[in-house]
C-alpha cells in the first residue's frame, strides 16, 4: 500500500461522525451554505447508528421558563464543573438550548413527552436547582438521532459510510487542514478526502477503561488524530464515572452499560458485599448524591471487599415492589433479564462505569479550532463543561455546537479554495496506519483488557500520583507490546481486527495524556479526585491543564480560568432568587 | 451441515398466509377446469353427463372437494384478512376475531367434509 | 442469579456470506452463563478468526446495527441471550435477510434507509426554530397511535423477517411504513397529501399480506402490521374520492 | 407490485364475491344430495336471468381478484416483472373470463343445451 494508492476524493464542508454534533452540522450547513455547497458526511458506522447521541437515556436540558432562566441554568453548569467551565461556551450552551429544542421540534420533528397541559415535560438531574431535562420517555436520544438522521439521509448529503479518519492531513506549512485520510472499513482502500472546512464530531469516549458506557466505535480517534496535528488539548484529566454500570463478567459486551440513574431516584438502593447499605457513610443523601459522589462511595466499598468473585456492590429494588419496578422500569429490567439478571425481584452487581469525557480540543464559541478549515463540536470539543458535565447538558452540548459548527462552516466557506495537502504528513499517517499489516499476526484484545485494568486501576474514579505514575509507566508497556501485535492482512474488507488495533492505538494515545494531566492536577475538582490531594483548591485561582505535543513528547502545561462572565462566589441570579426550585423529595 | 430452514420463521399469521395463497392459486387453476367442465353443457346434456360421470371417479372426487376444501379455506382467510386490514382491532378483540375465525372456519369445514 | 450452563462449550456454525461461496465455518467457543449472542461472534472474531467481520455500536439494543439471523430468525444480536436461541449447544448465526451482504455478517442497510426515505419517514412541517413549541394532549387518540411506533431503532429485524420484502424488492417494507404511518398520526405533521401519495404506489402498503412477522419478531415490541394495516384502511378511504381515476395508482 | 387501485379492485371483487360463494356452495350442497346429474343443474339454471347474472358477476369478479392474486404471486415467488407481469395479469384475466362467460352462457342461455 502506497500514498498512490490513496484515492483522491474533493468537496467543500467535510463533518466526520454522525452523533448530535455530525448530524446537526450537516443540517446547518446545508442552511447557511451558499447553493450547490457539497457536504459530505462521513462516518465509522452507519450513519446516526453509531456514537453516544443515540444512547442518550435522560434528556436534554434546557431553560423553558416556568420561574427556570438561561442564568440558572448557566450557573447550575458553572457550578457543576466546580469553577473550571469555560464561561462564554457554558452561557452559549445555555442561551442556544432554547433555540435547539424548538428546532428539535419544529423543524426536525421530534417529539418529546407532554405535560397533562400540553407542553413539554421537564425533570431534575441531580444537580440542578429546576426541572430542566426535556425527554422521551428514557429513550431520548433515539428519538433526536433517529428524526435527524431522517433530515440528514433526505437532504442528499454525500454519504462516506463505515469510513474511519486515521489522520488529520494539514497543508505544507502546517496553518491550515487540507483534508482527512480515511479508511474504506468495507473495502479496505485508503481515501484522502479534502475539503474546504471540516467539522470533527467523533465524540470522544473514555472506552480505555474496564468498565465503559459508550459506543463501541468511539475510542478518542478524533483527540489522538487532533493532538498528532499539533493541536491543544483541555481539561484532559476529566473521565465522568457514571455510578451503575451492570457487572456481568468481562466475556460480555453488557458490562459496563448504564442502569439508569432514575433507580437510584426512586429509592434503589446499594448495599455491599457485606449486606449493608453504606452511601449514607459518604453523603446525606445517600443513594441520591450526585455521580461522582456515589462513584467514589461505590469505588471505596469495592476496595474494602476481598471477595474475588464478587467485584461490584449491589443495587436492589426488590423493596419497591417488583411489580411496581418491572411497570416503571420496564426498559431496565428488559435489559438484565436479557443479560440473565432479575432487577425487579433480585438484585444486580454494579460498578461505576466510563461514561463521558469533558476535555477536548481546544475551540472558541463558534468552534473554530487553532487551524484554519478545522472546526471541532460535542465530546470532542472541551471547554463547555469543566471538571464535570451535568446529566442533561451532554445532548445539549452536541446539538448545540454541532449547529453552531455547521452555521460557521456554511458562512466561512465561501471564500475559501481546496488546499493541497502536506505529502510527507500523508505519508506517515497511512504509515502509521498500515503498520499492523506488516507485523506477524496475534491477538489485540489480550493488550485492550490490560490497558482497560490498568487506567480503571491507576487512573479511575480515585486517584494517586505514585498510582498515576504506575499507569503512565503501564501505559507505555502496552504501547510498545501493540506495536509487535499484527493483523492478519489476507483480506482488509471490513476487518475489525484491524480497527481493533487502530482504535487501542489511538486509546494508548490518549490514556497517556489522561495520565500525565491528572498528574498535573494537584488538586480534586469533580470528577478528578485526588487521594493525595482531596481539596478542591481555591476558585479563584482555577486553572485547567492544556495537553499539546511537543516534538515527540506530549506536554501538559496549565492555563488560569478566566471568570468572564461570574467570578466565584458570585451570581448571575437576581439576589432573591432562591437557591432551588426542584422540590425536595 | 443444514441451514435453518424457512419454517424456522413460521408463526400463525404466517401459516395464515401461505394458507391463503396455496388455497388461492389452487382455486387459480382449479377453476378454469371446472369452467371446462361447466362449458361442456353447450354440446348438450349428454355430453355434460359424460363429464358428470367422470366426475364420480375417486380423483375428480377428491378435485371437487378440493376446490370446495379450498374456496372455504380462502373464503375465511380472506375475510379474516380484510377485517384484520380494515377494522382496527385492538390486540384483545383481535385474538377473539382469530379464535371465531378458526371455530367457523372449523364448523364449515366439517359441513362441506359431510356434504360430499 | 444466572445459572452455569450445562456444557462447557458451543458449536457455532456462521454463514459466510458470498465472499466465501456461501460457506459455513463452524467454532467451539467457550460456554458463559451470561453471554449474548453478539458476544459469541465477538469471541469468535477476537479470539479465533480475525477476519470475521459483523457490526454493532450501542450493544444495549438502542442503535439497531447488531442484527442478525440467528438460527433462521432475524434478531437483534446483543440483547439475545445465547440460551434463547441454542438448539442443544448448537447455533447458527448468518447475515441479516433481505439486504446485501457485504462480508460474513455485516449487510449494506442503505436499501432499508432508501426506502424509509421514500415512504416520506421525515418531518414536515412549516414551523421554526422561532415559533414557540406547539401544545399536544398525548392521550389524544391519534397521538397514542403516533407513539405507538416512535421507539423503532430501525434494526431492520422486521425487514428481514417480511417474505413480501424478499418477493418484492420494490416493497418498502414494515419499518419505513410504521413511519409513514407515525407521521399520518403526529398533528405536527404537514406531509398527508405527500405521505399517502409514497404509500400507495408500487411499492406501497397494499403490497403487505398481513402475515405478521413483522410484529411477531420486532424486538422492541412494536406493531408494524396494524400501522401498515392504518395506512390501507385510510387510503381505502380516500380511495373514491380522488386516486380511482388518476393514472398508476 | 400492489398499488393503491388493483388493491382496491381485489379487495372489492372479494367482497363482492363472499355472498356468492356462499350462495353457490349452499346451492351444490343442496344439490349434491343424491348424486349430481347435468338434466338437475341445468333445470335450475336454463333460462334464468336471475342466474346469469348471478353467475355473471361471479365469473367477472373472480376474473378480475384471480388476475391480481396470481400477479402478485407470480412476481414474488415467480420473479416475473415489468410488461411480462402485466400480459400474466391480463392473460389469465382474459382466460377466465372467456371459460367462465362460455360455462355461463352455457349454463344458463345457450340453446345447443337442448339439441
Ligand atoms: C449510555 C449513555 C447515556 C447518555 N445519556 C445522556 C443523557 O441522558 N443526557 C445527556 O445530555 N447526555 C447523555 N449522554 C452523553 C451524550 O450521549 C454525549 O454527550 C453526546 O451525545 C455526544 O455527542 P457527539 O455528537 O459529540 O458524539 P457521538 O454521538 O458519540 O457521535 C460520535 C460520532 O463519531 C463517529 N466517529 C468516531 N470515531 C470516528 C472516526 N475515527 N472516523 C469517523 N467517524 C468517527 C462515531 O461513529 C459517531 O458517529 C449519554 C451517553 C451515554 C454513553
Ligand atoms: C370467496 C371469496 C374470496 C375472497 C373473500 C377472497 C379474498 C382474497 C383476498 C383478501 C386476497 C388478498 C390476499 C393478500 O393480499 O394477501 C386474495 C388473494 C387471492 N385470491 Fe382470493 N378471495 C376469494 C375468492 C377467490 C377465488 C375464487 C380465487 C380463484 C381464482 C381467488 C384467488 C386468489 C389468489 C390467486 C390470490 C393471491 C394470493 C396472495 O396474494 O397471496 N380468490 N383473495
Ligand atoms: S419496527 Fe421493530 S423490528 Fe422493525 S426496524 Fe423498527 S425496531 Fe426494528
Ligand atoms: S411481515 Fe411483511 S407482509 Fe406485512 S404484516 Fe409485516 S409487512
Ligand atoms: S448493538 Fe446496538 S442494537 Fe445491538
Amino acid at each position: 500500500m502506497r500514498v498512490s494508492d490513496i484515492e483522491r476524493h474533493d468537496t467543500d464542508i467535510l463533518i466526520l461522525g454522525t452523533g448530535g454534533a455530525g448530524l446537526f452540522a450537516a443540517l446547518h450547513a446545508g442552511q447557511t451554505a451558499p447553493e450547490g455547497t457539497k457536504i459530505t458526511i462521513a462516518v465509522k458506522g452507519l450513519i446516526g447508528k453509531c456514537g453516544c447521541t443515540r444512547m442518550v437515556q435522560g434528556g436534554y436540558n434546557v431553560a423553558l421558563g416556568g420561574g427556570d432562566t438561561v442564568e440558572r441554568h448557566f450557573m447550575d453548569t458553572i457550578n457543576g464543573g466546580k469553577w473550571l467551565p469555560d464561561q462564554d461556551m457554558a452561557w452559549r450552551l445555555c442561551e442556544q438550548a432554547v433555540v435547539r429544542i424548538r428546532e428539535l421540534e419544529n423543524e426536525v420533528g421530534c417529539f418529546f413527552d407532554r405535560n397533562p397541559d400540553g407542553s413539554l415535560h421537564q425533570k431534575a438531574f441531580a444537580g440542578q436547582t429546576a426541572d430542566r431535562t426535556v425527554h422521551k420517555g428514557d429513550l431520548t436520544g433515539i428519538e433526536i438521532i433517529n428524526r435527524l438522521m431522517e433530515k440528514v439521509l433526505a437532504s442528499g448529503v454525500e454519504k462516506l459510510q463505515e469510513h474511519r479518519a486515521v489522520g488529520l492531513i494539514p497543508t505544507k506549512d502546517g496553518s491550515a487542514l487540507a483534508g482527512v485520510l480515511m479508511i474504506d472499513m468495507r473495502t479496505g482502500k485508503f481515501r484522502l478526502v479534502r475539503a474546504k472546512t471540516v467539522l470533527m464530531g467523533t465524540g470522544g469516549g473514555p472506552t480505555m477503561y474496564k468498565y465503559h458506557t459508550p459506543s463501541g466505535d468511539k475510542t478518542m480517534d478524533g483527540l489522538a488524530m487532533a493532538l498528532r496535528a499539533g493541536l491543544k488539548l483541555r481539561d484532559m484529566e476529566m473521565v465522568q464515572f457514571h455510578p451503575t454500570g451492570l457487572l456481568a463478567g468481562d466475556h460480555t459486551r453488557m458490562t459496563g452499560t448504564v442502569l439508569e440513574e432514575g433507580l437510584r431516584g426512586a429509592g434503589g438502593q446499594l448495599i455491599s458485599h457485606a449486606g449493608q447499605r453504606f452511601m449514607f457513610d459518604f453523603d446525606p443523601k445517600g443513594e441520591r448524591a450526585t455521580r461522582d459522589v456515589v462513584s467514589r462511595g461505590i469505588y471505596a466499598e469495592m476496595r474494602k471487599n476481598n471477595n474475588p468473585d464478587q467485584e461490584g456492590v449491589f443495587i436492589s429494588m426488590s423493596h419497591l415492589g417488583p411489580d411496581f419496578v418491572r411497570q416503571k422500569f420496564k426498559g431496565m429490567v428488559n435489559r438484565c433479564a436479557d443479560s440473565g439478571f432479575d432487577l425487579a425481584t433480585g438484585k444486580v452487581e454494579v460498578v461505576p462505569t466510563a461514561h463521558y469525557f469533558m476535555g477536548g480540543v481546544v475551540v472558541d464559541v463558534d468552534t473554530r479550532t487553532a487551524m484554519e478549515g478545522l472546526y471541532v463540536a460535542g465530546e470532542d470539543a472541551g471547554g463547555a463543561h469543566g471538571s464535570n458535565r451535568l446529566g442533561g447538558n451532554g445532548v445539549a452540548n452536541s446539538t448545540v455546537y454541532g449547529g453552531i459548527a455547521g452555521d460557521t462552516m456554511g458562512r466561512d466557506v465561501v471564500g475559501m479554495t481546496l488546499r493541497d495537502p502536506d505529502e510527507t504528513v500523508l505519508a506517515a499517517e497511512l504509515e502509521r496506519a498500515i503498520y499492523p499489516l506488516t507485523q506477524k499476526p496475534d491477538l489485540v484484545l489480550p493488550l485492550r483488557k490490560q490497558l482497560q485494568d490498568l487506567m480503571w486501576e491507576e487512573v479511575g474514579v480515585m486517584r494517586t500520583g505514585a498510582g498515576m505514575k504506575r499507569g503512565l509507566a503501564g501505559i507505555a508497556q502496552v504501547s510498545v507490546a501493540l506495536m509487535d501485535v499484527g493483523v492478519d492482512n489476507s483480506n482488509l474488507a471490513f476487518n475489525l481486527t484491524w480497527h481493533d488495533w487502530l482504535n487501542l492505538r489511538s486509546l494508548c494515545d490518549i490514556s497517556e495524556v489522561i495520565t500525565k494531566a491528572g498528574i498535573a492536577r494537584e488538586n480534586s475538582r469533580g470528577a478528578h479526585f485526588r487521594e493525595d490531594f482531596p481539596d478542591a483548591g481555591a476558585m479563584e485561582d482555577s486553572d485547567f491543564t492544556v495537553a499539546q505535543m511537543s516534538g515527540e513528547n506530549v506536554q501538559v502545561t496549565r492555563e488560569p480560568v478566566q471568570f468572564t462572565i461570574v467570578r466565584p462566589g458570585e451570581t448571575v441570579l437576581p439576589e432573591d432568587a432562591p437557591e432551588t426550585l426542584v422540590a425536595v423529595p | 451441515m443444514s441451514k435453518p430452514s424457512i419454517t424456522s420463521r413460521a408463526h400463525p399469521l404466517w401459516l395464515a398466509y401461505v394458507l391463503h395463497r396455496l388455497s388461492g392459486i389452487g382455486l387459480a387453476l382449479f377453476l378454469p377446469l371446472h369452467f371446462l367442465l361447466l362449458g361442456q353443457a353447450l354440446h348438450g346434456a349428454a355430453a355434460m353427463d359424460a363429464g358428470l360421470q367422470f366426475s364420480e371417479m375417486f380423483v375428480f372426487k377428491l378435485a371437487e372437494f378440493g376446490l370446495v376444501f379450498l374456496l372455504a379455506v380462502h373464503l375465511f382467510g380472506g375475510l379474516r384478512l380484510m377485517a384484520m386490514e380494515w377494522v382496527p382491532w385492538t390486540p384483545p378483540q383481535k385474538t377473539l376475531a382469530a379464535l371465531a375465525t378458526a371455530t367457523s372456519f372449523a364448523v364449515a369445514c366439517l359441513f362441506f367434509m359431510k356434504a360430499i | 442469579m444466572p445459572t452455569d450452563p450445562p456444557f462447557d462449550h458451543l458449536k457455532v456454525t456462521i454463514d459466510r456470506g458470498p465472499d466465501a461461496n456461501g460457506a459455513q465455518t463452524e467454532f467451539e467457543v467457550p460456554a458463559y452463563d451470561n453471554q449474548t449472542v453478539l458476544d459469541v461472534v465477538s469471541w469468535i472474531q477476537q479470539n479465533a478468526d480475525p477476519t470475521l467481520s459483523y457490526r454493532f455500536a450501542c450493544r444495549v439494543g438502542m442503535c439497531g446495527s447488531c442484527a442478525m439471523m440467528v438460527g433462521g430468525v432475524p434478531r437483534w444480536t446483543c440483547r439475545t441471550h445465547i440460551s434463547k436461541v441454542l438448539d442443544g449447544n448448537a447455533v447458527t448465526i448468518g447475515p441479516l435477510r433481505n439486504l446485501p451482504v457485504i462480508k460474513d455478517l455485516a449487510v449494506d442497510m442503505d436499501p432499508f434507509f432508501d426506502k424509509w426515505v421514500a415512504a416520506e419517514g421525515v418531518h414536515h412541517g412549516a414551523l421554526t426554530r422561532d415559533d414557540p413549541i406547539a401544545p399536544i394532549n398525548e392521550t389524544a387518540p391519534a397521538r397514542v397511535e403516533a407513539n405507538a411506533g416512535i421507539e423503532c431503532i430501525n434494526c431492520s429485524v422486521c425487514y428481514a423477517a417480511c417474505d413480501t420484502v424478499s418477493g418484492n424488492p420494490d416493497y418498502l417494507g414494515p419499518a419505513a411504513l410504521q413511519r409513514a404511518w407515525t407521521l399520518l398520526n403526529d398533528a405536527k405533521d404537514d406531509g398527508r397529501v405527500a405521505i399517502l401519495d409514497a404509500i400507495s404506489g408500487t411499492g406501497g402498503c397494499h403490497n403487505c399480506h398481513s402475515m405478521g412477522s413483522c410484529t411477531i419478531y420486532c424486538p422492541n415490541d412494536l406493531d408494524p402490521m396494524s400501522a401498515i394495516a392504518g395506512l390501507k384502511r385510510e387510503t381505502a378511504k380516500s380511495f373514491f374520492n380522488t386516486s380511482f381515476f388518476k393514472k398508476d395508482r | 407490485m400492489l398499488t393503491l387501485r388493483l388493491y382496491m379492485l381485489q379487495r372489492i371483487t372479494a367482497l363482492l364475491m363472499a355472498p356468492l360463494v356462499l350462495g353457490h356452495l349452499a346451492v351444490m350442497i343442496y344439490a349434491i344430495q343424491g348424486g349430481v346429474s347435468a338434466a338437475e343443474i341445468l333445470g335450475r339454471t336454463q333460462g334464468s336471468l336471475a342466474w346469469f347474472l348471478f353467475y355473471g358477476t361471479f365469473v367477472i369478479a373472480v376474473s378480475v381478484h384471480g388476475a391480481i392474486g396470481l400477479r402478485t404471486v407470480a412476481h414474488e415467488w415467480g420473479g416475473l416483472k415489468g410488461p411480462v407481469l402485466e400480459g400474466f395479469m391480463w392473460g389469465f384475466g382474459l382466460i377466465l373470463l372467456i371459460l367462465g362467460g362460455r360455462a355461463v352462457w352455457a349454463v344458463t342461455f345457450a340453446t345447443g343445451v337442448n339439441a
